[in-house]
């Protein structure tokens, strides 16, 4: 994930370098908007939150699980029940508030997510790969990506493009996406008819945007970074299913201001960046 | 019990945690963990643990990399960005460790509903989560082979129920959790028992009064009256608190608000430690088993880093530390 | 909702409650209730009203008194050692006002938990209390005719159920209280909604975030920035408030922690005139109808009375001040 | 409730006149014990509970259910949501964490409590007189009451001995005594068949404090209050179901100290002793 590639000069305000991962955090940080109530997952959600920010969503409500309700860090939270989430807020929540309340009562807009593996509905693993009992890779778990891919009003997830991420059926649905297991755990069955709401917005990866058609609630490509070379052959090969690329736009590179703010204020240690 | 004197010392801790106790560690993942404690735990060779502290952090990490666990029910087992629990892992995915750890999987949002149904006295508590998740797929429950027959677990993960009273939808009912002992950090307590937390109380309260016993460690042990002043935002009445010591850095090495930032350092070794068997091994000698007092590892830590770590009051947590462990230099 | 201002007038409250709603009022018998606030709800005739507020209190008898409800919800309705609540006697003695008001009984821990269920957003709960009361004997149910029909009453008051996760115990499902507007006094809140309460918020964050619309007013509405101070002990958090407004002595004359204690000789009027219908009316006319603004309410009482009425701040109440209604002097 | 007689010279001690509203009081406050976590209802348990803080048991625990948990007020609270009710306090709970966590978790000893009709199995009736639908008398309902009678370990209450108070079945049962509502609401069936534990330990009346049978688990005279000049038989006059008087012994008289802080420290303005 540290492709740095020159930036070819098409608008001729990006006259700078720029990488795939800081595009997918740019990218994904797009799709939140102002005044929205976000509740941000651990890792790459947390620099995407910082940059929509300080960028186009100042009045947006950052929401933690841990701890945090609308929060203002002045400094990079490296996870969810930091002090620095807790900086300048009115209100120190708990997960019985954030969680049972809050997300349980429908009243938050976006969860914004990341993952191991990702599928064509959008289901979420960070469980483990392989099988339940004997797995050959066992993941931390779901912390709270489980409630809030269920509960929220839609999910953005954010992930690195690679074939052994997306993949057609996930090892294990660890977050609900638009067809997630039966009670019985012996199908697949489409969200609503289990009374849940919501569902997966966007998969911003490394590579481009996708979202999902509003009849099969399939993965589609909506954007690729076409400015960093990314081409939509590469997309289908780093992809595990058969994915429709057919109506797939370039994706607007990154703003100087976006990258500056990103490198300089959001993460200038490169905790997750890892300049 | 509200009228004593509960201070004891921190080589009584492991008196209250018996083999085979479900044992609920207090703070978030790598923030506020009962760190000194569970040192004290592990160093008495505690066994047969079962851990419901949700989420857990590098104290659950470390217990299974000491042998201490054979259960845990949690929804996170990490480092967050540090690093992955690597003696969580290879207990899960290695052949020879089969069988030798059984992990029931959950999440933060029934994580505090189970702990909140326990501090309610409630067998059960209804969720509109989980549903859709294998999370609650029955063939896929770590505690299956328990069920019925551990009576420190749930007879079922979880049951599905209609809603009679409103507009009939499914709701998940999941069953409370019921630690025997809790144990937990704070800045300050009284010696009634007394807790108060700031930056976070997180589902400490709950897991408090949900808990048989809990014991309380505490940068700073205060006489109850000065609790007065601060009643609205104290967060746990001394009336759950079985006991209380002062351990000063007593959650080295994650982070607590207004007094120290997370030990960079302390993750770096222990994250190249824990990947190995033999090296964890030497790194619990180096660091736990040939302590003789929390305070000879602090000593071992070094003042200087210790003064590195402190948090700026203001800001709650240290302005200046490094975080990022690939490019992390020494102590300077 | 969190990014603007909220401030509104007291004349506007009245557009947030419509006739038929379900109305929680914050605070606890005689304290802390939303009396400016219910005072104009009055004044504008609101009709049908049901309301959940658990415990009521004097703004229960009078908008009961005043004509306003059709269904209370509620486990005490009273003026606590004050005296009897006579017009919620009335309606429910009296042989010519049967019908007119439909009461639901419950209890003070079954109130609460009811209301957690509701800021869960779950639609039920199971408690270990009620079992062997009457008030889940099934043929006495004061909202039996409207169970099934009325879309504001849960279909049933209670199910019995076995616990299927531990001892089998037989637990008490009770529905979640839903109401759609929450009225809240407080001492201070953001222009942002922020609430910050102390001596007791009681059920008021609970109630908030259950409620569809909740309204705050508070002695002082101070900008956002100055309850960052006090993070740790705001109580509600603004994105769940929909409007605020200032009134001081918005309370009266329930006490208010740190503000005002109660008024006695208020509720020495007030109870007289309640006895009565004919002269409860008179007292409405006085005391609410005929007054453009609360400021004009509070000249009427008198700047002597609210003085004798002012809470000594360490205390929290007033330490001098009579509350024996029967041996009650003037003001001096 | 008024009566003033001049206590009979037998110990020496009580020189005094008191009445038997005060005997009550002080006959309940005497059965409370140091260190017992006692959740103390509105009314005259406010006054006793006072009392036993400033006598025999200083190390009590007194919690009301609305805001107030180890409470040592210096001025007597008026209900139990006062601000004298937690002045000097060092937690500030709620009826959530007061009723939802504590009492139902089985961690209140004693609860204390007040009621307008009581039966021979010690139910209370804390919500109407006559038919539920259209009742000659309705009160103002069970508050916590029926909570705490449910989930204390035991209860204590304090009431006025009068004919139509001490009723053979109660117009409602609020609170549970020994012997309550069944499911079905068709017959009375014991407390442990319901699963409830605890009980009704005494009720303590203006004539004497009754407890219950070990094996009937009906209403007995346990003492009576001799030196105020209450017979047995007026106790029999006043109580509307047959009572065991046999095991009846003469209540000790209150102290001087008892009488003077009830009168001087604990409820000095008469606003439930109505000097």
């Amino acid at each position: 994930m540290n492709v740095e590639e020159q930036a070819p000069d098409k608008t001729g305000k990006n006259k700078t370098s720029y990488s795939q991962l800081e595009m997918m955090v740019i990218a994904s940080s797009r799709l939140l908007e102002d005044q929205e109530r976000v509740l941000v997952g651990t890792g790459l959600p947390l620099v995407g939150a910082g940059l929509a920010k300080k960028t186009h969503a100042k009045d947006m409500v950052v929401i933690m699980e841990a701890v945090a309700f609308d929060s203002n860090p002045q400094s990079l939270p490296f996870c969810v029940a930091d002090a620095r989430a807790v900086y300048k807020t009115r209100w120190v929540p708990t997960a019985a508030e954030v969680m049972g309340h809050f997300l349980q009562g429908g009243r938050i807009d976006v969860g914004y997510l990341g993952g191991a593996q990702v599928d064509q509905y959008g289901n979420l693993n960070s469980t483990c790969i392989g099988d339940y009992y004997s797995p050959t890779k066992r993941f931390e778990g779901s912390g709270g990506a489980s409630d809030i891919a269920a509960l929220a009003k839609k999910t953005i997830i954010i992930m690195a493009h690679e074939k052994k991420r997306f993949v057609e059926t996930v090892d294990y649905i660890t977050s609900t996406g638009w067809k997630c297991r039966s009670y019985d755990g012996k199908s697949l069955v489409y969200r609503w008819e289990l009374g849940l709401d919501g569902g997966p917005f966007a998969v911003v990866s490394t590579m481009g945007v996708m979202k999902f058609d509003a009849n099969t609630h399939k993965m589609y490509v909506d954007y690729y970074y076409a400015d960093l070379g990314v081409t939509l052959g590469e997309i289908i090969n780093a992809t595990g299913f058969d994915i429709d690329t057919s109506r797939a736009k370039p994706m607007e590179p990154p703003t100087l201001l976006e990258l500056e703010l990103l490198r300089t204020k959001v993460d200038p240690e490169g905790i997750y960046m890892k300049y | 019990m509200s009228g004593s004197n509960k201070k004891i010392l921190l080589e009584q801790v492991a008196d209250y945690v018996k083999d085979g106790d479900r044992v609920w560690t207090g703070g978030w993942t790598v923030v506020r963990k009962p760190m000194a404690m569970v040192y004290e735990v592990i160093k008495k060779r505690k066994k047969n643990l079962h851990l419901v502290g949700n989420p857990g952090g590098p104290e659950t990490d470390l217990l299974i990399g000491a042998g201490c666990v054979i259960k845990t029910e949690t929804n996170y087992i990490g480092h967050e960005v540090f690093g992955h629990p690597y003696n969580f892992r290879r207990k899960m995915e290695d052949e020879k460790h089969q069988g030798e750890l059984f992990h029931d999987d959950w999440t933060v949002a029934t994580g505090a509903l189970r702990i909140m149904a326990g501090a309610m006295n409630i067998p059960f508590i209804p969720t509109r989560s989980l549903k859709g998740s294998d999370i609650i797929n029955p063939s896929l429950d770590g505690f299956q082979a328990l069920r019925g027959s551990d009576d420190k677990v749930p007879k079922k993960k979880v049951v599905l129920m209609e809603d009679p009273f409103w507009e009939g939808d499914t709701v998940a009912l999941i069953p409370a959790l019921k630690p025997d002992v809790c144990l937990i950090h704070a800045q300050e307590a009284g010696d009634d028992g007394t807790v108060s937390i700031t930056g976070g109380a997180f589902l400490d309260y709950y897991a408090a009064v949900a808990s048989g016993i809990t014991i309380v460690s505490a940068e700073r042990i205060v006489p109850r009256e000065a609790l007065e002043q601060t009643a609205e935002s104290n967060v746990i009445p001394g009336e759950v608190v079985n006991a209380v010591l002062e351990v000063p850095n007593g959650a080295h090495p994650t982070a607590l608000h207004r007094f120290y930032d997370n030990d960079p350092w302390w993750f770096k070794e222990y994250l190249e430690a824990s990947k190995d068997e033999q090296r964890m091994e030497e790194w619990l000698e180096k660091w736990v088993y040939s302590m003789d007092h929390f305070s000879d590892y602090l000593e071992k830590i070094g003042f200087k880093r210790l003064q590195k770590l402190r948090a700026n009051p203001v800001y709650g947590y240290n302005p200046d530390i490094k975080r990022r462990l690939d490019k992390l230099g020494g102590v300077t």
